[in-house]
């Protein structure tokens, strides 16, 4: 861990420092979760102290955050969302139901597996996770990045075909306008 | 007692020879044919005051081979709620269409359509409601198997197979004693 | 000649400090805010590391040619005002060895319009992006700025007409022969410029323009990385200019650096306190907000100059 | 040869008694013939025209008396100019319609007999020097007119004629009155004698002659509240007579007015009477006619507040004043003549006549609908046609006479004058609906005679100074009174 | 032949040749009026130096034209202006069926315009004036749409202005005898006019007119929306001007330095009516601005602004210090300038899409780059924004204002040239801003012919905003017509009665070395990771919307504006004027209730006429 933060250079290093210390979220409130978000970012938790503040589009954004099941409905809107965020670009996942469907696991119209569809770099477990996990979300994330690993918009342009693939099998009629990356 | 209630299940009786009963405290149900449900409904609604269309709500009977479709009613100056039930065939689902009757209607019976395969002639609307590029059997129906569907389609995480009793996983895990109180949910 | 040379180190000089100065402001208030609402909120330089971090983007995109143009607008008029405002008094000694700007070669009503330079590239830019959010809010900002215009340019007209000078250096001067600063002979004015401020500053509760939750942020909705960053430096220089401005021109300039950041800071702290306690306008409230007291204030403050 | 201005009175009578049998020779000499009166007409405008420049008149006596005793005709410039106006329209008139009822032999006999007495009085009229004389001729205009009137068969056209006939009768019971007082007190009927003898009559029988004059004349001037036939003949009669009518008829009698007001009497103040009776008829005419949904009865009001104008500049009575009338007439007989030239073609199928149904006539009739807008053009005084000269003279008048307060009337109505004029421009050459009328193709010699109009208005519009001399010979001749009254008692036996 | 009239000539002749050769084929007209225009200027150029007076004498009248350095200035309106209108229209027409009537027009109204400014009489400017008020009326109604609604109103209000300068004129030629512009002037002088003031207020009001001054503005929407945008740039550009030129000699050469100052009841009321005009134009900045900001349709949005425009013009006239007359006739020309290229601008894309209306056409930008490019210089010189030369005006209009003592005018001005922002903002936005249209995809840039003449105007903004010396030089002798002495201008610094100034050359010079710097940071940094996206590629909270839905925003642009401003809203003017006129139609119905169409009523006005008029006659004969 040390090394890779050593072997970075300079102009790296502050770059990683300052995306680590300034992180503009994306708050998709796809489920439940949604409802964890003010309290992180509001007095009592106080997610601003860690230089985490609301975007409110995603061209501004760097996290995205899947607060929650996400219906195949809501899965195309995420896509869009997330390809619409510049590099780098992070997600975190809250929520059991992101893991692994959670108590959505055989419905018809929850995904299970979030990953499977777009790269995440932070899950958070629980069922909801209380916003102590997620400002620890929050703080693995910024480890990640500031260790210059957090580079997921580039594994999703490389694998874009494998989630073109995947996303391809739950959505059905694929009307989404395609980038030119 | 109940003297409202009476009252309405003996004028509709009266009208239109229904089976029904008085439920409870301002509630009445009565079962008909599907031919007649609209003529109960729009006659309700004209003459009796029920002029509230609640619901419309779907019952698969799949041992039956049945749908229970159930108007729920409501009259604001008699505070009394009817149920009007009827079953009709599970292939073809086909039931006579309110949306003359009700405007509001017209969103239940797509949705039944949707989701339980009902047909509904003369309906105005999109086939599409409220899911997405819906392809198979609608999903609602009780011989659509979501399970199955759902490992078809998604991705199943590594670890979690279907239908284990996850407190005794759990248990399994940690050696833990399941408590008394608690043993009652566990599934055998 | 010595003097380009010098008057290209001090134009950087005053870039630079605007810049700084203007970003600081903004850490602090983020801070301040933080401390109101009992929290303990980012560091004060949270918006310089922000600015950093919206440079290294690795990815960028624009809409179209005034997509890529906007931010370069804003920053223009932002340097360009700069360059023609006087940061300190002209008789100081800071002033002639760091800060000689080209002061002499404009006047207020060109300062005017030389701020508009930068919103109408902000609105161009957004425009441009196609985002419906970005047409309302930018619709909602010039509404307002007709709103604020009313009352600053009353007391403008106050000043210009006390003074008999539309020089900025020329009103400071007078202040300084005088001994009363603009804000003290005709108050009336300074309070409708104040009220002014309030709108140009954009805090709650005129914050309608890029309401967040409603607009996706407005005009910039469209806007990220390296744009956004721009944006967000000249919007810091042009905070700076306006302070300077009223500090200039109400307050009678400052001599030396230290003088100007307090006097600065405390006619900042007026639309950030007045922001914490008060809840959004919509626009045509805002207008209406404009076009009442403060107008009448501006107009009180005319008759008193003409006097 | 010989010629006097007798032939004017004499050849039409003459051939309007041998039309009849002539045509029963060939069936176009009906035609012919009048055409052949009118073209003489010309010819001896212009010689005797050519005569004045050597002499201020010609005095012309019937049956050898000399004046007062006997009956002359008196061709002065002004008379001069307006005998070569009228015989000029009635030309025009003769060549517009002379396929007018080509398969219906009898009643074009008629009508062209008619319009040539019609043309023949008011000339008449005009040269006379005895005033019984001039009742006679109005008495001929008066029944011409009638006839052309209810010259269709048909309710409309016999009621206007009716209207036109009861009205008109007053007028011929007033001035017979008139001259029956003026013949007891004067014992003479010859104008120029009369004003001689004038100042004999007591002041108070001097104003009821003149107001049985006034009023008698303007019933034929059409000045308010006086008019009441006009809109309605002009609107019954054929087409080319609404020409007539307002080309003129009007004029004679304004001429006649003019002629009593001037010749006659010496009242002070009957200057601002004029100008009292133009104005209201003026204000009221054009009021009307913007309200109209006909377009000839609008053409007729139109005319009637162009006379009261007239009125106005003959009441304000300098030497411009005058002037400016007499161009104003001029104008007035030009361009209201094509209006009603080119409107009667407009109007050719439709039914109603009104100006609803002109929609989108430009399309069909390019060159008739350029000629109604060159019209309107003209007659609204915008430069450089020919009506805006005599409107500023007619303003120049009325600015040296200081009536600040009547320029800006008559520019007020003027303006309404333009609304509805361009109204009508608008509705010809808007495009947006599509007219079911299938208009007739005009004429050539109609195309002709409407060029000519054109050519004329715009000719003198960008180059006045064509006849400018000619109207400044005939106002002098009408100012100089006592000129006037000396050639004529003087006079000797014709030559 | 003497120069002046062989223009004329040309011009009205060129007139009669275009109607002829339309007869021929629909296509020469065009190049027909080209020529002419072509041979005019270059005749005009190569001569307007030398002295030019020509004076003949038409029945009885003596005409005089000659040229002088006042005229000169709006010359250069005129023909610049009508050499490039008439090259754009080539193309701009194409199409177009009855061509020969709309050039024979056009050539007409330039004729004429160019007429009035040399007259040197009463008569020859009245009937130029009146040629040029038909033969733009004609235009105006030329393509026969809403004849009523666009024409009438025109033509009525034109009617009534020229009816008062006529007015005017006849009671100018009463008192001193002659037509000539120069009598007048000396008579003034001498004070030799008794009801001048009369006289100079009719005038003015046939001058408003033209200048679409409140109240008598109402004709302006209408006549310029209507018209092909080829002759909308000539009718708002120079044609407004005429207005404007008669008002400068009123406002200056005789209000001004008639020599009358020390008569004192002369000065009040000259003075009066310059205040009260000044604020006319001020109320008719404001008022005119508010409704251009809520149209819908490009053309009409121009047409109001052009009212404000004119507005400003009018107010620096009548404040009439040197400031104040130079920023006005600097402003005028200016106004020509971006204004004719607006309406080119506009009438490029009605021509290539087919409609003005804002709320159907949206992201041209990528489409017609250069008409966005001519659009954006031209607007950002309307609003008066730095370093354009429309800042210029503005800058000196202002200033004029304030060290005259102006206060609350200046205040007016301000609030009706920020709410410009909005109308600016609207048409950039409107036409070139925003998601593209699937409608519009197939729409090409226009013709060479038409864009060039309009990026030669955006050219000659941009210049003049750094330069204006170029410009100010013959406003400058201008004025000393008009009887200022001693006018003094910079090249490049403008500066006011106070001492204070700009330097129009650092200006630039910082903001283009700040832009270059700006431009090369923002476009060279990260240069491979920035990527040009399609408008489609919005964020709208993850909705993807269908192929043909277009999300931008049009209709009800500055609702919350209008909102705010609902009191100015409440009356409109033109209603004012349509309810007046229709009760006036209302009341004159009862002429038609006079003539009843009843013989025997006739029979009796006759008699009562009779009776009536023995009575009253009696007493006055």
């Amino acid at each position: 861990m040390e090394n890779k933060r050593n072997s970075q250079t300079i102009a790296e290093y502050i770059k990683n420092w300052s995306r680590k210390h300034s992180l503009f979220i994306m708050a998709y409130g796809t489920g439940c979760g949604a409802i964890e978000i003010p309290a992180t970012l509001t007095s009592r938790y106080d997610a601003e102290r860690l230089g985490i503040r609301g975007a409110a589009t995603p061209r501004q954004a760097d996290v995205l955050l899947i607060t929650g099941y996400l219906a195949t409905k809501t899965l195309k809107r995420v896509i869009r969302v997330y390809e619409q965020m510049q590099d780098p670009k992070y997600v975190i996942a809250f929520g059991s139901c992101t893991i692994n469907g959670g108590m959505y696991y055989d419905s018809y119209n929850t995904i299970n597996v979030l990953e499977k569809y777009i790269p995440v770099d932070v899950y958070i477990n629980g069922c909801m996770p209380r916003p102590e996990a997620v400002i620890a979300g929050f703080q693995q994330l910024q480890d990640k990045i500031a260790r210059g690993e957090a580079d997921n918009g580039t594994r999703y342009k490389e694998n874009l075909e494998w989630y073109r693939a995947n996303q391809h099998r739950v959505i059905k009629n694929w009307r989404m306008p395609d980038y030119n990356w | 007692m109940l003297e409202k209630e009476q009252k309405l299940l003996e004028i509709l009786k009266s009208a239109f020879q229904v089976e029904g009963k008085v439920i409870r405290n301002r509630r009445v149900e009565i079962w008909d044919h599907k031919e007649m449900v609209p003529a109960i409904l729009l006659m309700v609604k004209t003459q009796l005051g029920y002029k509230h269309l609640n619901h419309i709500t779907c019952i698969d009977w799949l041992e039956e081979g049945k749908f229970q479709l159930v108007y729920t009613v409501f009259s604001h100056t008699d505070k009394l709620t009817l149920f009007v039930k009827t079953k009709i065939d599970r292939d073809p689902a086909i039931m006579p269409n309110i949306d003359d009757i009700w405007d509001q209607a017209n969103t239940y019976e797509r949705e039944l359509r949707e989701m339980y395969g009902i047909e509904f002639p003369g309906l105005v609307g999109d086939q599409e409601f409220i899911l997405e590029d819906w392809d198979e059997m609608p999903p609602m129906r009780r011989d659509f198997k979501t399970d199955v569907y759902a490992e078809k389609t998604f991705f199943a995480q590594p670890g979690r197979e279907d239908a284990q009793d996850v407190r005794e996983t759990i248990t399994k895990r940690s050696g833990e004693e399941i408590p008394e109180f608690a043993k009652k949910y566990s599934r055998d | 000649m010595e003097g380009i040379g010098l008057k290209i180190l001090g134009a950087l000089l005053t870039t630079i400090m605007a810049f700084a100065v203007g970003m600081t402001y903004g850490g602090i208030t983020r801070k301040l805010t933080a401390r109101v609402q009992n929290r303990v909120g980012p560091t004060i330089w949270q918006n310089f590391i922000d600015l950093v971090k919206l440079q290294s983007k690795k990815t960028n995109i624009y809409h179209g040619v005034m997509g890529h143009f906007a931010p370069m607008w804003i920053i223009t008029a932002a340097m360009t005002v700069l360059m023609f405002i006087p940061v300190l008094h002209p008789n100081s000694t800071w002033y002639s060895t760091w800060f000689p700007n080209l002061t002499f070669h404009g006047d207020l009503i060109f300062l005017l319009y030389m701020m508009v330079f930068g919103s109408l590239g902000m609105a161009l830019g957004a425009g441009q992006t196609g985002n419906p959010n970005s047409a309302i809010g930018v619709t909602r900002g010039l509404s307002q700025m007709v709103g604020f215009e009313i009352p600053f340019v009353l007391a403008l007209v106050a000043l210009m007409v006390q003074y008999k000078t539309t020089s900025i250096q020329d009103i400071m001067a007078i202040q300084d022969q005088s001994g009363v600063w603009m804000m003290f002979s005709n108050p009336f004015s300074f309070l409708a410029a104040l009220f002014a401020s309030l709108g140009m500053f954009r805090y709650s509760p005129f914050d309608i323009v890029g309401a967040p939750a409603e607009l996706a942020s407005g005009p910039v909705s469209e806007f990220g990385g390296k744009y956004l960053g721009v944006m967000m430096t000249g919007g810091s220089i042009f905070a700076f200019i306006k302070l300077t401005l009223y500090v200039d021109l109400f307050m009678g300039g400052a001599y030396s650096i230290p003088e100007l950041l307090i006097k600065t800071f405390a006619l900042y702290m007026v639309p950030v306190f007045y922001g914490w306690v008060s809840p959004r306008y919509r626009t045509e409230q805002a207008i209406r907000y404009f076009w009442g007291w403060p107008t009448a204030l501006g107009i009180l403050g005319v008759i008193i100059a003409v006097w | 040869m010989n010629i006097s201005p007798v032939h004017y009175i004499a050849l039409p009578l003459l051939a309007a008694f041998l039309i009849p049998l002539l045509s029963k020779l060939h069936k176009e000499l009906a035609r012919i013939v009048p055409g052949l009166v009118f073209l003489y007409f010309l010819v001896i405008s212009v010689v005797l025209m050519q005569r004045l420049e050597t002499q201020p008149m010609i005095s012309e006596v019937i049956a050898g008396w000399s004046a007062p005793w006997g009956i002359n005709l008196v061709f002065t410039p002004f008379s001069g100019f307006l005998v070569s106006l009228m015989s000029f329209i009635g030309f025009l008139v003769w060549v517009y319609s002379y396929h007018f009822k080509k398969i219906d032999y009898m009643p074009a006999q008629k009508y062209f007999i008619l319009l040539m007495m019609l043309v023949t009085g008011s000339i008449g009229i005009v040269l006379t020097g005895d005033i019984f004389n001039l009742f006679v001729f109005l008495e001929i205009v008066a029944i011409s007119a009638y006839s052309l009137t209810a010259f269709y068969p048909g309710r409309d056209g016999a009621e206007a004629a009716f209207k036109y006939l009861l009205v008109g009768s007053f007028a011929s019971a007033l001035i017979l009155l008139a001259i029956v007082i003026l013949y007891t007190q004067t014992g003479t009927l010859n104008m120029a004698d009369l004003a001689v003898k004038m100042h004999e009559v007591p002041h108070y029988l001097k104003v009821i002659i003149f107001v049985l004059f006034l009023v008698g004349f303007g019933i034929e001037a059409e000045m308010f509240p006086l008019n009441g036939w006009a809109p309605d003949a002009y609107s019954q009669a054929p087409g080319p007579i609404g020409a007539v009518f307002a080309g003129i008829v009007v004029k004679g009698g304004i001429y006649a007015l003019v002629r009593v007001v001037y010749t006659i009497f010496d009242l002070s103040g009957v200057g601002t009477i004029l100008i009292a009776l133009g104005l209201v008829t003026m204000i009221i005419a054009e009021l009307a006619a913007l309200r109209q949904d006909n377009l000839k009865r609008m053409l007729a009001y139109s005319s009637i507040g162009q006379m009261g104008v007239v009125l106005i500049a003959f009441g304000i009575g300098t030497d411009t004043a005058i002037f400016a009338a007499l161009f104003l007439m001029l104008n007035h007989a030009l361009i209201k003549s094509m209006l009603f030239f080119s409107a009667s073609y407009l109007l050719y199928n439709s039914t109603t006549k009104t100006i609803k149904e002109l929609t989108g006539m430009a399309k069909h009739l390019p060159f008739v609908s350029f000629i109604f807008a060159l019209g309107a053009f003209a007659i609204v005084g915008l430069p450089p046609f020919s009506g805006f000269w005599s409107k500023l003279y007619f303003l120049m008048a009325a600015a040296d006479a200081q009536m600040v307060l009547l320029i800006i009337t008559v520019l007020s109505v003027s303006v309404i004058e333009i609304i509805y004029y361009f109204r009508v421009i608008g509705k010809i050459y808007s495009k947006d609906e599509t007219s079911e009328l299938e208009p007739k193709k005009p004429t050539i010699n109609s195309v002709l005679v409407m060029t000519v109009l054109g050519a004329l208005i715009i000719i003198i519009g960008v180059y006045p100074d064509l006849v400018t001399d000619w109207i400044h010979h005939a106002s002098d001749a009408l100012v100089n009174k006592s000129n006037y009254i000396q050639n004529v008692l003087t006079e000797n036996l014709p030559r | 032949m003497n120069t002046l009239a062989l223009i004329i000539l040309i011009f009205f002749s060129g007139a009669t040749l275009a109607y002829l050769s339309s007869l021929i084929s629909n296509k020469l007209p065009g190049w027909v009026a080209l020529l002419t225009t072509m041979t005019g200027t270059v005749l005009f150029y190569m001569s307007f130096q030398n002295e030019q007076a020509l004076s003949f004498s038409i029945i009885g009248l003596n005409l005089e034209w000659a040229l002088d350095n006042y005229t000169i200035l709006f010359a250069h309106i005129i023909f610049g202006l009508g050499i490039l209108a008439s090259l754009y229209s080539v193309q701009y027409m194409q199409n177009k069926s009855q061509q020969g009537s709309f050039y024979a027009n056009f050539l007409l109204s330039i004729g004429s315009m160019f007429g009035i400014i040399i007259s040197k009489d009463f008569i020859s400017f009245f009937i130029f004036w009146e040629i040029m008020t038909w033969s733009s009326f004609l235009i105006v109604v030329w393509n026969g749409i809403g004849f009523r609604k666009n024409g009438i109103w025109y033509m009525a209000m034109s009617a009534i202005g020229a009816y008062a300068m006529l007015t005017a004129i006849v009671l100018i030629n009463s008192e001193i005898g002659t037509y000539s512009l120069q009598a007048f002037f000396n008579a003034v002088q001498e004070n030799a006019i008794d009801n001048l003031m009369l006289v100079s207020i009719l005038l003015l009001i046939g001058f408003a007119v033209k200048a679409a001054l409140m109240p008598l503005h109402i004709w302006a929407p209408r006549a310029y929306s209507n018209t092909p945008a080829s002759y909308t740039s000539v009718f708002s550009g120079a044609l407004s001007k005429m207005g404007v030129f008669g008002m400068g000699l009123v406002l200056i050469r005789v209000f001004r330095f008639s020599g009358l100052q020390d008569n004192f009841d002369y000065a009040l009321v000259s003075q009066f009516t310059s205040h009260v005009l000044a604020w006319l134009g001020g109320i008719t900045a404001a008022i005119a601005t508010l409704y251009a900001l809520v149209q819908k349709d490009a053309k009409k949005l121009l047409a109001y602004s052009s009212i404000a425009q004119l507005g400003y013009i009018v107010i620096g006239l009548a404040i009439g210090t040197k400031l104040a007359v130079m920023s006005a006739l600097f402003l005028a020309i200016m106004h020509a300038v971006f204004k004719g290229a607006l309406f080119m601008a506009v009438g490029a894309v009605e021509r290539q899409v087919g409609t003005t209306d804002m709320t159907k056409i949206s992201g041209l930008i990528r489409r017609m780059p250069w008409t966005f490019f001519v659009t954006l210089v031209s607007i950002i010189a309307l609003a008066g924004v730095p370093p354009l030369s429309g800042f210029v005006g503005k800058w000196m209009l202002y200033e004029a204002l304030i060290t005259n003592g102006n206060f609350f005018l200046v205040v007016v001005v301000f609030f009706s040239s920020t709410a410009a922002f909005l109308y600016s903002y609207r048409i950039l936005f409107g036409l070139f801003l925003g998601q593209e249209e699937d409608d519009t995809a197939h729409v090409k840039e226009a013709p060479a012919t038409m864009v060039i003449p309009m990026v030669i105007l955006a050219l000659f903004l941009i210049v003049t905003g750094t330069y204006p010396g170029i410009v100010f030089e013959p406003i400058a002798h201008g004025m000393e017509y008009l009887g200022f002495t001693d006018v003094t201008w910079n090249m490049t610094v403008l500066s006011n009665v106070w001492g204070d100034s700009v330097n129009l050359q650092y200006v630039s010079t910082t903001i283009g070395v700040a832009f270059m710097l700006a431009l090369i940071f923002l476009t060279f940094k990260g240069r491979k990771g920035t990527r040009g996206v399609s408008t489609k590629d919005i964020s709208t909270s993850g909705e993807i919307p269908l192929e043909h839905e277009n999300l931008t925003f049009q209709l009800d642009f500055f609702k919350p504006f209008e909102r705010a401003a609902a009191p100015l809203y409440k009356r409109s003017i033109t209603k004012i004027y349509e309810d007046v006129a229709n009760g006036l139609e209302a009341l004159f119905d009862f002429t038609r209730k006079i003539y009843t169409g009843n013989g025997q009523t006739y029979a009796i006005y006759v008699v009562a006429f009779l009776v009536t008029l023995l009575i009253v006659v009696q007493n006055m004969l």
